[in-house]
């Protein structure tokens, strides 16, 4: 097959284009056959290469004190104290979803879920971060992915116990479904997925292979189409319960040093396990034989075998003469396991049938040799300016409050993880429905907290403060519960970057994100990118980089939660309020409008006010503490009412000029918390402040069942409760 | 007309079956060693009110592909009798 | 006192009831795998929370054919205590060792939430620590914890005072709003008539610290671990 | 002999069916107002090994008391075919 003679067809299928083509066979010196160029079109491809990223994304910071992995392996590793390390990562599934809500958000954890465990660790926790077009309109995508989440993470036995969900006409077409995951190893045990020593043999466990998914990393990497749903083998089916036992049987192998290395099968399949793992190690490469792989089906040929995505699927590197070893551990659990090769020392992967050689590719041309792609990016055209004057001044704060905590994006998230085990393990401490999540590490007073944070309409108005905001507001999260700041996992959900304005906006994120981690020193230790988030060109997705982050406590006991605690306790507005309406929801949902640009953000600013409250609750000072995120202060405080099931009584509000009264209640400043304390800790609390140099003012008492603003408006608990509870179920 | 449907909804062949699978093993470990595969689906039955037989065919086909089965990753049939009739 | 704790494939709350036993409790604590049929001499055998084979087909069908339900089943008979908590639950019924059976929850959806439940009964080596007609608080986490028993049963284990738990509000009251999952008669946990085989689908072993929400569970953990000795095997 | 046994598994009549009753409103809103009643229960293709058809369908009548269904909530029938014929 020379470039003529490859029909343009056949590249298509594989997703490759005919400069790829040319640098393939420049460096084989030859034409690749069938077999090889499937491989090479999935390694090759956006997914799996990152052709289009790379470059951008050795901008992020991922080094830290903490570190003990960074990005380049399953997932990012930090240490959290105690000789424990925290092991995690985010990962998209956004095109499965969008053709099947249910099996591919199920996947899609189960898919994570590898990752963690192929770092040796003992997964604890998911969270999720979704989006999808309004409601009711896209209930079908809502309900199947939420049905899916729960129903494999319920099912595995791994709490979700935190995310988001936003609704938004750009996700109409094009649903996002990111997933994170968790876990726990001792730093000690640490693994890394690496096909050390020439001669040991690499064993294929867990399901058989099948039809599955061939050609889903391509998949991912286009835009989706009319044809989309006709490409059917791209969604697959999980076993939540075969992943349970692999994930069991894994942890066992721990026992054994038989072990060398475990590698998950994820997009892909075979082919990227098997050259990733050599890959990591310079000179490794590494023979299989696809006739040794047990399959579900008759008739597959190599083909099917390497591009297969069947699911629930390890690759383990075992030390020569010891694989009965781990064989047994598998039977343990009934779980089938075959030695399907060994590890080689040509730098090649070379694909047997048998006797047959049907593929051999140099390793670091399928990790390595896709060309990048320099794209250039030019900005769009700015977003509509807001002209403050021109809003009309705020009628019914008490009314505007109640249509805004009924806003589909503001609104309780109850009956989404009421749908998710987020008790199971024992150790959620606060659970979904506050700030972050915390979970206390068993046999120590240690705490880790975690969030999922992205505000995407502030990224679509300006993606590189968008990206900023994310990641404050991750921190936000995850101080709000007492905890530090200690580590990201960012999913970057981006339209198709072969349109300049498109690369801009992914440039910008990148740049976005990196100055706000480098600020709030937390490194970047694991990510993914999703493009193409682009139905057909119509509907391109906002920029919508979820950031996931980690936090510790070192003493559980003095984790904070949003909700009031005791009547008579001062409630407080940390930090100051400015005319921040641009891209809020107020302005959307009062005024049907998304224009101006997201609040201004200063970085040195949140980490003061963070710094302020991390000290504040470990001096005991606090009883509860919220941050103000999408519908502002207001919107905040009502929270820390029902959650706590308490009322507030302040004074009304008279905002000093230029403050607006509807931008003290509901924009959307950064570097807010709502917190309530006992007066006798109100002296050392403002000296705290005032040390800190953050402003601190009293907004009222708590108490009662009603939130009130003398003169201005008063709501019940009940009433509040009414809108923000039905919210999603309409 | 009162009809009944009875449609069958299985998992396409090549689709992975993890229920088919497992109780497929529950049978093995219960002595049943003479079963070769297992699929599980779903069974439906609708009844439903129609001027002819022609039009419930044409109804429950319609349900079947907007509701009952995922075409994505299920195939259905169904069978529908009618008074005691019955018609493939 | 000696407590079991089985494992099936697809079991979860194993370690989450082995945690309570070992460090809330403090009793002697023992994994028993599902395909061995020898019961190591516990006093207590727990069949904890989980998806026991996917719960593929019907939750615990595949399950109680294990070598260790039979050995179970006679531990039982023998007057042995036998806890069944949520999919354990499931667990018995499809074995028979108590009446009824679990399904889907009538929203037809999973349910991860704290429900209240009116201790009917504290004459049970199960419940003996807690008060008469405590009213209690403990997190269901299911998705077919819906009782279901043909009305003769329904009326038996009514008359025999076999309804252990039902779901009620905060103040006791047996409402149809506090149930969850449309059990009939409001039903969380059953006993068998002897005494000694309790189902419950809410998790004691989910609410046996403060730092969890509540600690109510681990009354019953205590129950048991006071009064094994008294109860125990001929 | 190879036989291919079709399982159906219902709901008795005295259970409940909350997903039959949400299946039917599915339908309603759907527009099929027609729809009067679902039912919504479980289809189990086991293919096997048999000696004659009469040892396949005592194999398969076991299967199903002792695994398939749960006699407390769940009726079964199942038809059987072998190469290409089919019995009741
Ligand atoms: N998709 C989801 N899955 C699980 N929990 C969720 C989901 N969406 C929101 N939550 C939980 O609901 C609470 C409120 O979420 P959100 O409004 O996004 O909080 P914030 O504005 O503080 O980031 C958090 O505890 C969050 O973890
Ligand atoms: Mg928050």
């Amino acid at each position: 097959m020379s470039l003529d003679t490859v029909d343009a067809r056949r590249l298509r299928e594989v997703a490759l284009v005919p400069d790829e083509y040319r640098v393939i066979v420049e460096k084989l010196r030859r034409p690749p056959n069938a077999v090889e160029l499937g491989m090479l079109g999935v390694l090759w491809s956006e997914h799996c290469s990152y052709k289009t990223s790379k470059a951008l994304l050795r901008r992020l910071p991922s080094s830290g004190e903490a570190v003990l992995q960074g990005p380049g392996e399953n997932a990012g590793a930090v240490e959290i104290g105690h000789g424990w390390a925290a092991v995690f990562k985010i990962e998209s599934h956004n095109h499965p979803s969008a053709i099947e809500p249910y099996q591919g958000a199920a996947t899609g954890v189960g898919g994570i879920i590898r990752d963690v465990i192929a770092m040796g660790a003992r997964p604890i926790a998911l969270l999720d971060s979704l989006r999808f077009g309004p409601l009711p309109a896209s209930r079908r995508h809502f309900d199947g992915v939420v049905a899916g989440i729960g129903g494999y993470g319920n099912c595995i036995g791994i709490p979700t116990v935190g995310g988001e969900v936003y609704f938004d006409e750009c996700y109409e077409q094009n649903p996002i479904v990111n997933a994170m995951c968790v876990g726990l190893v001792r730093v000690d045990r640490l693994m890394r997925a690496r096909a050390e020593g020439t001669g040991n043999s690499l064993m294929l466990v867990g399901a058989d292979t099948g039809k599955d998914g061939i050609h889903g990393a391509s998949f991912a990497s286009v835009e989706l189409d009319e044809s989309s749903s006709e490409r059917r083998p791209a969604v697959q089916v999980g076993n939540p319960f075969l992943e349970k036992c692999l994930l069991e049987a894994c942890m066992d192998l721990g026992h054994t040093d038989a072990v060398v290395a475990v590698q998950d099968l994820g997009a892909a399949g075979l082919t990227s396990s098997v050259a990733e793992c050599a890959g990591r190690v310079p000179g490794a490469g590494a023979r299989i034989d696809v006739s040794l792989v047990p399959r579900r089906e008759k008739g597959m040929t190599p083909y099917d075998v390497m591009l297969s995505e069947s699911q629930e699927r390890m690759l383990v590197v075992v030390q020569r003469g010891r694989e009965a070893e781990v064989e047994r551990i598998f039977q343990t659990w009934d779980l089938t396991s075959a030695v399907i090769g060994d590890v080689t020392d040509d730098g090649q992967l070379t694909v047997f049938d048998g006797d047959e050689v049907v593929a051999r590719l140099p390793i670091d041309l399928l990790t390595d040799g896709a060309p990048l792609r320099r794209l250039a990016g030019i900005s769009p055209e700015p977003p509509p300016a807001l002209h403050l004057d021109s809003l009309p001044p705020l009628v019914d704060g008490g009314q505007t409050l109640l249509r805004l905590l009924a806003s589909p994006n503001l609104c309780s998230r109850r009956p989404i993880f009421r749908r998710y085990d987020h008790m199971v393990g024992d150790s959620t401490v606060v659970p979904p429905g506050g700030d972050a999540a915390l979970l206390r590490i068993k046999g120590t007073r240690l705490g880790l907290a975690m969030t999922t944070d992205c505000n995407a309409r502030y990224c679509h108005l300006d993606p590189n403060l968008g990206a900023q905001h994310a990641v404050a507001e991750a921190a936000r999260n995850i101080v709000a519960t007492g905890a530090r700041p200690l580590a990201v996992t960012d999913c970057l959900n981006l339209a198709n970057p072969d349109r300049p304005e498109v690369y801009w906006e992914l440039e910008e994120t990148i740049a976005g994100l990196a100055a706000a981690c480098r600020a709030l020193e937390v490194p970047i230790v694991s990510g993914n990118v999703s493009l193409y988030n682009d139905s057909e060109g119509r509907s391109p997705i906002h920029p919508t980089p979820v950031v996931g982050m980690i936090g510790v406590i070192e003493d559980y006991g003095h984790r904070l939660e949003a909700g009031l605690q005791h009547e008579g306790d001062f409630v407080l507005l940390v930090g100051s309020s400015h005319n921040d309406l641009g891209g809020s929801e107020y302005l959307k949902v009062e005024h049907g409008t998304v224009a101006g640009r997201p609040p201004g953000l200063d970085l040195a600013r949140e980490g003061a006010v963070n710094r302020l409250i991390l000290a504040a609750a470990k001096s005991g000072l606090l009883r509860s503490a919220h941050d103000c995120a999408e519908g502002g202060m207001l919107v905040a405080l009502a929270e820390c009412c029902m959650l706590g099931g308490l009322g507030v009584r302040c004074p009304a509000m008279r905002p000093e000029a230029p403050l607006r009264l509807d931008a003290a209640f509901f924009g959307e400043t950064p570097g807010r918390f709502i917190v309530s304390a006992p007066s006798r800790a109100m002296p050392d609390l403002q000296n705290l402040a005032r040390r800190h140099h953050v402003e601190i003012s009293l907004l009222g008492m708590a108490g009662g069942e009603i939130l009130e603003f003398e003169g201005q408006f008063r709501l019940s608990l009940t009433e509040m409760r009414q809108a923000w509870e039905g919210g999603l179920l309409q | 007309m009162k009809a009944t449907a009875r449609v069958i909804v299985t998992p396409k062949p090549v689709v992975n079956d993890p229920q088919g699978l497992t109780v497929k093993q529950g049978l093995m470990t219960l002595g049943f060693r003479e079963v070769e595969d297992v699929r599980v689906g779903k069974y439906i039955e609708v009844s439903l009110e129609a001027e002819t037989m022609h039009e419930a065919r044409e109804r429950v086909e319609a349900m079947c592909r907007q509701l009952l089965a995922n075409h994505v990753i299920e195939d259905f049939h169904f069978e529908l009798d009618h008074e005691g009739g019955k018609h493939r | 006192m000696k407590f079991g704790v089985v494992v099936f494939p697809g079991t979860w709350s194993d370690r989450d009831c082995g945690w309570v036993v070992d460090q809330v409790v403090g009793a002697q604590l023992q994994y028993l795998w599902h395909k061995d049929a020898d019961l190591k001499g516990c006093d207590c055998v727990i069949l904890p929370g989980g998806f026991a084979y996917g719960d593929y087909l019907r939750t615990g069908a595949i399950a109680r054919f294990a070598p260790v339900m039979e050995s179970i089943g006679e531990f039982a008979d023998r007057g042995g205590l036998v806890w069944g908590i949520c999919n354990g639950f499931q667990i018995l019924c499809e074995a028979g060792l108590l009446p009824g059976a679990l399904i889907r929850n009538s929203s037809l959806e999973f349910r991860c939430e704290w429900t209240h439940l009116m201790v009917e009964r504290k004459d049970l080596p199960f419940t003996s620590a807690c008060s008469e007609r405590e009213v209690i608080r403990m997190p269901i986490s299911h998705g077919e914890g819906s009782y279901f028993a043909e009305p003769a049963v329904l009326s038996r284990l009514e008359q025999n005072g076999q309804v252990v738990f039902r779901y009620c509000d905060p103040g006791g009251r047996v409402l149809p709003s506090a149930n969850p999952n449309g059990s009939l008669h409001n039903i969380a946990g059953i006993i068998n008539k002897r005494g000694n085989v309790l189902g419950m689908m809410p998790h004691p072993e989910r609410c046996s610290e403060p730092e969890l929400g509540g600690a109510d569970g681990v009354k019953l953990f205590r129950s048991v671990a006071g009064n094994a000795m008294k109860v125990l095997v001929s």
